[in-house]
């Protein structure tokens, strides 16, 4: 169990608490959160957001039960987190090459501490015009600005906006059909996936798909993936 | 004082096992404790052919407990006696493989490669194969593939044929793992003792439905899905109290246990081993802290033996 | 939009039915909200015989749900009839009498007592005793008395026998009201259609057990006792499915709806009118937020009757 | 939902926790204390410990899942209560007549509001050696002192220590055997009778018992009743 610092509402149903403690994780790696002891039966996957000195942060949206609970919690209040799980974006092979950070929606979590963790990348936010008022957005492009250069992208396809000849990689972490634009868009794509999980340890067997031909455990083996690797059958379906 | 006990001509140091499709192969957890002090690990759902799993969400939240539709994802017996199972060597505990299958052929030469595994291992005809299977336990229990596995385990005909057949030709001592949604749990498990079981495993998931109302269609594409966790522990402790009331062989109980106490119950309702599933991904040090609560228990109301409280309900 | 339906030739002003047991003879939660607002109120179980109910301990909780074992206390058929019965005839919602027995007799005389409460009341020949029984719930699920009632609910012999008898006895609309642990619901269900039965009400609770490890012995003196609320939902959904896809008569489902989403999930499984039974020990204005809730989701969701969604899974 | 104020530990287990809001109880009246939304499916039955201005505080003891939550609660959290139910002591009839009020362990809770409910009323307080130390006890005999001349009494069997002739009536609460004890030592014995509880209004039938040679509900028709007429049936058991 871990104190709260600090759980601070962002924009409509965003949040960003941070709790007190020392942890040590990559950029694209994610915690399991849970609270109320055992009445929560599946704990929830949360990327991290940042890790400081004795602290570590997730940004987080409230869509059901149990981010709304984690939205009640205060300072002071104290929740069970596991982790970190995964590997994170391949952050040492492009330390000093030009990278791309696209996110859309919720998907802007793992970019702030990757953009840290690199020193020529380039922050695109894809926030959609419901979740946050023009002030919040700015707000959140002001915070990620402190890391790398950052523009807001509202409601439009950043797969056909940007020229992405100039760019080493692209780092993306978002909705799947994005994720596949993207794909397309560039040969070295990285892509966040996101699936439903039990354990997020390999045990389960609740979160695979294929990757390179071969069955692959979001939680274990990504959650990051190569994206011309993975089978997008979901995406696609959606197209 | 002591929480080791004999069945199946088998030792197990404690009575805490992993369940099936909840542990993976015994390697997965081990950021957490060594596995090696648990009981028993029953490793992830094998059947003849491998299997892809089922499509779409796989695993939801309800309350007090959890729904899966995973359908039996596993790379086949072969590989599975190969790889997975030789990894598990290092671990020292009861290695179980629950086997799975869709008709009573994939049952049965499922059943045959095991067997067969097994003797190569103990003639030392395999230099590379050294570890045995320690304990079948036959899943007609699954209600997560289309195909079958649970169809024979809703009926006592169902039942009969399949224990009948595979024990025909599995000499490794063998568990039936039990499905709440049995017609009559009861007389499936006499039915499986009879036909030549050496012991009764339940219970494995419920059949259960969840539906996204916005979506306007079910949360799983299979439809139904499998409940498990504490929502169902007052349900299936029942269960193993008649299945133990009625049948002499030894039974694994399970089903929503998360805490010593709540394996103390089942040990109360005559449960010989206990599993513990979803309890891991509710804490993922659920094995040791069960092993070590057991302990704590019996020392603090000087249990000797698990025996004194078995069946005493 | 509305709400309003028709079944049993009776107007349900919407589909929530407080259940029985949980909400006494309809005046117990009239401080939280007036009870008019429901579709209908079952009233707690009756038999032909006043019954004291168990000893002990008789309600508790569990992971995401409730055990009891109130074991069918009520003043007798005769007493509610001219009593409770009278009283809640100040509520204008449709009027249930969930009616159980431990006998065949007991269930067709207890019947047969309805049967002309109904008929003077129609006849207009008593004075004193206006109000009539709209609907019979036939309670063969109870597993919470020792002598019987869920025995009728278990196998389709037993159901076959007490519906047609009480059939013959009642032309009052009457549900026969299931039990979880059938050995087939389903068949037990399209039994009771096929003896006559107007409509299914599901599911009751679970026969299921808990135990007091520090005393050693079941936390209820009648050892098993009644699983509810929404730990079973995602069972009893299943069940509803199954039963509403079997049956052309109308279905009341219920078993863990506390909210109106819970409500719509069953609806939506093919539920005709819905239960809440644990509900209002969670939340004493939970019969008020499901039918608020129900109204909202369908101004929302554009919903101009219920019927575009029942049964859609 | 209601806020907390406080929720102090005053001994081993035992707590007193205050709750932001305006109420109004007679003393033997309880509340329906719940908390996390759902997760809990029933409420706890507490009694009504004291009624201030904007605020009523309930003393309870940790000894389960419930309670433990309970004391886990911070100032500034919420909590979600039902209430009053039931009927309580017979106040007005004793008003100025003199009265022993004898708790024993946890049911000492609802005396303190009867104490200061009553002109003439004495307090006895039955507390075995575990549960407080004896800073705890005397902490205890002093808050009960506000109200009335207050004893404590450590394992000890009151209903053989008092004078019972000197009083007008005897309010209690506490284990069963002690309560029926008391019965036999004067004719207006006022007891607090506890069941587990579903719903607290009559509806669900978890709590009946036999008073007076009839069925009646504790959350509702108690749970306080003339202790003669209550039928001890379990608590015979135990002697
Ligand atoms: C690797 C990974 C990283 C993530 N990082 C973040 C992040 O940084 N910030 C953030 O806001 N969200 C993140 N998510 C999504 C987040 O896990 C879900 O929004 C959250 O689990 C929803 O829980 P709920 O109880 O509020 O919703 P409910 O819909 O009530 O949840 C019901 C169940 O479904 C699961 N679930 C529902 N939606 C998702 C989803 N999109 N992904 C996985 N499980 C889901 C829940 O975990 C829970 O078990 C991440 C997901 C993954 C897999
Ligand atoms: C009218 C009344 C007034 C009470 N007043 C107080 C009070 O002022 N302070 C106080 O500390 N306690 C009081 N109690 C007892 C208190 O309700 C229980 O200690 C509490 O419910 C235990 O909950 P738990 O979850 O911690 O225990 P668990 O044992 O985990 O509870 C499991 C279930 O059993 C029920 N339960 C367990 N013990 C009791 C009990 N003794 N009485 C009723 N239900 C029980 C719980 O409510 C819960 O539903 C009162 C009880 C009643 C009936
Ligand atoms: C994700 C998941 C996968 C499972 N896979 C299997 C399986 O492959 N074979 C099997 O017999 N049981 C399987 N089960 C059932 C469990 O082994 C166990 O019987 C059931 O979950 C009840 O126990 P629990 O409540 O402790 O989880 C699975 C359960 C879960 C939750
Ligand atoms: C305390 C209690 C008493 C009950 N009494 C009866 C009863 O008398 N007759 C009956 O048919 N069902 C009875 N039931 C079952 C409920 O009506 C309902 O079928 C069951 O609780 C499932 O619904 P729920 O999960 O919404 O509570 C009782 C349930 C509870 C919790
Ligand atoms: S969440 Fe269990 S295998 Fe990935
Ligand atoms: S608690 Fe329901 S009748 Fe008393």
């Amino acid at each position: 169990m871990y104190k709260i610092i600090s759980n601070q509402q962002i924009g409509n149903d965003f949040y960003i608490m941070a709790i007190e403690g020392s942890f040590e994780a990559n950029p694209g790696q994610f915690y399991m959160l849970r609270g109320i002891g055992s009445f929560m039966t599946l704990s929830r996957p949360i990327s991290v957001f940042d890790v400081g000195k004795d602290k570590i942060a997730f940004m987080y949206r409230v869509v059901g039960e149990g981010t709304k609970y984690f939205s009640k919690l205060k300072e002071g209040d104290e929740i069970t987190l596991y982790g970190p799980y995964g590997n994170g974006y391949p952050v040492s092979d492009y330390k000093d090459k030009k990278v791309a950070l696209i996110g859309g929606g919720m998907g802007i979590a793992p970019l702030f501490y990757l953009a840290k963790q690199l020193d020529n990348a380039e922050i695109h936010l894809g926030l959609n015009s419901r979740d946050l008022t023009a002030e919040q957005k700015q707000y959140l492009g002001q915070l990620y600005a402190t890391h790398a250069p950052t523009t807001i992208h509202i409601d439009t396809d950043m797969s056909e906006k940007l020229d992405f000849s100039k760019y080493d990689a692209v780092m993306t972490c978002g909705p799947e059909i994005m994720m596949y634009k993207l794909t397309k868009k560039h040969e070295n794509v990285y892509v966040s996936l996101e699936k439903h999980m039990g354990c997020a340890v390999g045990a389960c067997l609740s979160c695979t798909c294929d990757v390179a031909g071969k069955r692959v455990k979001v939680c274990k083996d990504g959650p990051v993936f190569k994206g011309s690797e993975v089978s997008y059958d979901d995406a696609i379906k959606l197209l | 004082m002591t929480m080791q006990s004999n069945y199946f001509n088998l030792s197990f140091k404690n009575p805490v096992i992993a369940a099936s499709g909840t542990f993976g192969f015994g390697q997965e957890y081990k950021a957490y404790y060594n596995p090696s002090i648990l009981g028993g690990i029953s490793a992830k759902g094998i059947t003849l052919e491998a299997r892809r799993g089922n499509s779409g969400i796989r695993i939801t939240e309800t309350a007090g407990g959890i729904m899966n539709s995973i359908g039996l994802e596993n790379p086949g017996v072969e590989s599975f006696l190969a790889d997975e199972l030789q990894q598990m060597s290092t671990i020292d505990t009861v290695k179980i493989a629950n086997l799975g299958g869709s008709t009573l052929e994939t049952y049965i030469e499922g059943a045959k490669l095991i067997e067969e595994h097994n003797k190569k291992v103990k003639a030392n005809a395999s230099t590379l194969l050294h570890t045995a299977v320690d304990l079948v336990e036959l899943n007609i229990s699954c209600p997560n593939v289309k195909e079958g596995g649970i169809a024979f385990g809703i009926t006592c005909e169902g039942a009969e044929k399949v224990v009948r057949e595979v024990r025909k030709v599995l000499s490794v001592p063998m568990a039936v793992k039990l499905s709440p949604n049995a017609e009559n749990i009861v007389n499936v498990a006499k039915t499986c003792e009879y036909e030549g079981a050496d012991g009764i495993s339940l219970i494995n998931t419920f059949s259960a439905l969840k539906i996204d109302i916005k979506k306007r269609r079910p949360v799983f594409d299979n439809v139904y899905a499998g409940l498990s966790g504490p929502a169902i522990k007052p349900i299936a402790l029942k269960m193993v109290r008649e299945v133990a009331k009625a049948v002499k062989v030894p039974v694994i109980g399970m089903g929503g246990i998360t805490t010593a106490e709540d394996a103390i119950e089942f040990i109360m309702a005559g449960a010989h081993l206990i599993q513990f599933g979803t309890a891991s991904f509710i804490n993922p040090y659920a094995g040791k802290d069960i092993v070590e609560g057991i302990e704590a228990f019996m020392k603090e109301e000087n249990i000797k033996s698990l025996d004194e409280i078995r069946g005493i309900i």
